[in-house]
């Protein structure tokens, strides 16, 4: 079953490191979401080590027109930003975002893996549906794991994609990221008894997301 | 209506603003929203802020609106309520028979929420500023498919491997295609039945009383049974020894004995 | 469209070309048709000479895993014909074996070698011709010595992978009838006929099954 390094593995020579170099960039030019090592390496003959290969890569294209970037657990090409205006023709129509979905992205890519009941404290309104569908629709969010806390809500957190759509390497590089955690402004502080909570959690919602949940978990297992 | 003390100090230009507030209470996005536009006004740092002002501000707030007669969502309301609670614990000497987080605590973490909710403003407005896919960036225009070679592997486990094995040398008995004939009467059985009981059939008879003994309990022996029987009195109408009727659709099917022609 | 040298042109100083380069490298990435020169020279700033640009890019890539080509009147980047193999994503399936294949498997083990008409006897029913291709193909069983019987039919043994597969360093290893009972695997019930135990103790046939254990032994031996 488990055939762990078949035995004709090394009698065949790695293909030479300029050779992988090429392979890399064909696979990442041709596809067009981010390309983890593990599928390169799943693609690329025997013995090939595509991070060395992608190293090579990624230097080879800096400063160029386009450009090997990290993108979550992959890597992916994309044009140089600065170079934006030339594209007009490709430039796609996006939706504008209400002020709520925008706040609500950005808290949840802030405060992730965040409840929705921990939006609602910090916006200090009730979160909409529509809001959190939006997000879920542009996959820019995806259901995380549950928080370990009473009723176990569901957790939001952000996607590959949105890390490629604002061109992040991981959510670490968020702008100001750093500053507002030393700011203590991510912390997860709980208001103090007869506070008034704007969330009215209406435990029936809470029902409601639960189920809608279960059925997401089942995919979601495999991301990390 | 009558101007508090407190309105009369603040300056014509700040109860214009708190006008426009008034009028725009649609576009505030809950109390809180509400509390950082009125901080707003205070022009300090959002921790240095003073949340006994800002709450006077925003009792203010609600009284003009009630004044104006607008209807204020109950969140507004709330927290009406709660920053006059407040604002009572920030004015009095503190009770010490009272337990419960102190005015201090509360009006710090109102602070907090303030500061925290302009902080995630701020990052949402500089995430948005970012490069962006499709707009300043782009991924490459022509799509290449990438073609899915589908690999079958069979697994099998030795413990697979010993059922099956265990299950085909624990087998009744090697019958191949035979067939559990417990339950099949078959035609012939059908017809040596028949013959021996048709020579009694003088009148017409339900084919039903011809049956076998013991097969009209179980279902599926009696639609063996039935299907035989009536194929064999078929048989016997053919080689001229019966004759069969059926009076109506679904009627029972009938048999006599075919008179011999004097 | 034919801006055939506007006089502003030479009020702009054109981009060095070495930045029209990357500008051209960019529109042909991002562009999902080929682009003639015409209309980079649209897209470009004032002053560009796209031909010259795009001459040096072709230099740039040549040999690489992606490639200038010229299409029809315009220009793209295609991924180099000879990397076309890397273009598949592989995808594994893992099924569990029918209860067929797994039971001929077993009688190939336990009674090797063993005729199809063996085995047709021993599982009751006739044994398909895509039950023993499956196998074959798998390589877990190939074809032993004829059988000495009249007819002199083909046998099947099983092959170094099975053992590989099962973990088995021989098929002694197979556990014997008296083990699969006492494992609860086997009613309490005698088998009609005798071959109790795993390497079917015949002694008619164990001469027979010698010889092809030692065939068995001789081209597993290489592999591991």
């Amino acid at each position: 079953m488990t055939q762990s390094a078949p035995p004709e593995e090394s009698l065949f020579q790695a293909p030479p490191l300029a050779e992988q170099e090429r392979m890399v960039e064909a696979i990442l030019f041709a596809s067009p979401e981010p390309v983890s090592l593990r599928e390169m390496t799943g693609r690329m003959p025997h013995g090939c080590v595509p991070a060395e290969a992608l190293e090579l890569l990624r230097k080879r294209y800096a400063g160029r027109g386009v450009q090997v970037m990290r993108v979550g657990d992959g890597f992916a090409m994309r044009t140089a930003p600065d170079l934006g205006y030339l594209m007009q023709r490709e430039t796609t129509e996006m939706r504008k975002l209400s002020r709520a979905a925008i706040e609500t992205l950005a808290i949840i890519a802030y405060h992730q893996p965040t409840t929705r009941a921990e939006i609602e404290e910090i916006r200090g309104v009730s979160v909409s549906r529509g809001t959190i569908d939006q997000l879920l629709e542009l996959e820019w969010i995806k259901f995380g794991r549950r928080k370990m806390t009473p009723g176990r809500p569901v957790t939001f957190v952000v996607t590959g994609q949105f890390l490629d759509h604002f061109g992040l390497e991981t959510v670490r590089d968020l702008p100001g990221l750093k500053e507002l955690r030393s700011a203590g402004l991510l912390d997860n502080r709980l208001p103090p008894e007869g506070m008034p909570n704007a969330a009215g959690n209406d435990p029936l919602e809470a029902e409601e997301e639960d189920l809608a949940q279960s059925e997401l978990f089942e995919d979601e297992a495999p991301q990390t | 209506m009558a101007d508090s003390p407190q309105q009369l100090s603040l300056s014509v230009a700040e109860r214009l603003a708190a006008e426009a507030l008034i009028i725009d209470v649609d576009g505030f996005e809950g109390p809180l929203d509400l509390l950082l536009t009125l901080s707003r006004t205070q022009k300090v740092d959002l921790r240095k802020i003073s949340v006994l002002a800002l709450a006077q501000q925003y009792l203010a707030f609600v009284e003009r609106a009630k004044a104006l007669r607008l209807e204020l969502a109950a969140d507004y309301l709330v927290m009406a309520a709660w920053l006059a609670f407040l604002k009572s614990r920030l004015l009095l000497p503190p009770d010490p028979s009272e337990d419960g987080p102190s005015g201090e605590e509360l009006a710090a973490h109102l602070a907090f929420q303030l500061e925290r909710l302009q902080a995630m403003r701020d990052a949402a407005a500089r995430l948005m500023a970012r490069d962006q896919l499709g707009r300043d960036f782009f991924v490459r225009g022509a799509r290449e498919d990438v073609t899915r070679v589908r690999r079958v592997r069979y697994s099998a486990t030795l413990l697979d491997l010993m059922q099956g094995y265990a299950r085909t040398r624990t087998r009744d008995d090697f019958r191949p295609f035979v067939m559990d004939r417990d339950s099949v009467f078959t035609m012939e059985q059908a017809l040596e039945r028949l013959r021996g009981l048709i020579g009694f059939a003088g009148d017409w008879t339900a084919i039903a009383s011809y049956l076998p003994e013991g097969w009209e309990g179980d279902p599926q022996r009696l639609r063996s049974a039935t299907a035989a029987t009536f194929a064999a009195s078929l048989e016997l109408v053919k080689e001229g020894q019966l004759e069969i009727r059926q009076s109506a659709l679904f009627a029972p099917i009938e048999l006599r004995k075919k008179e011999k022609p004097r």
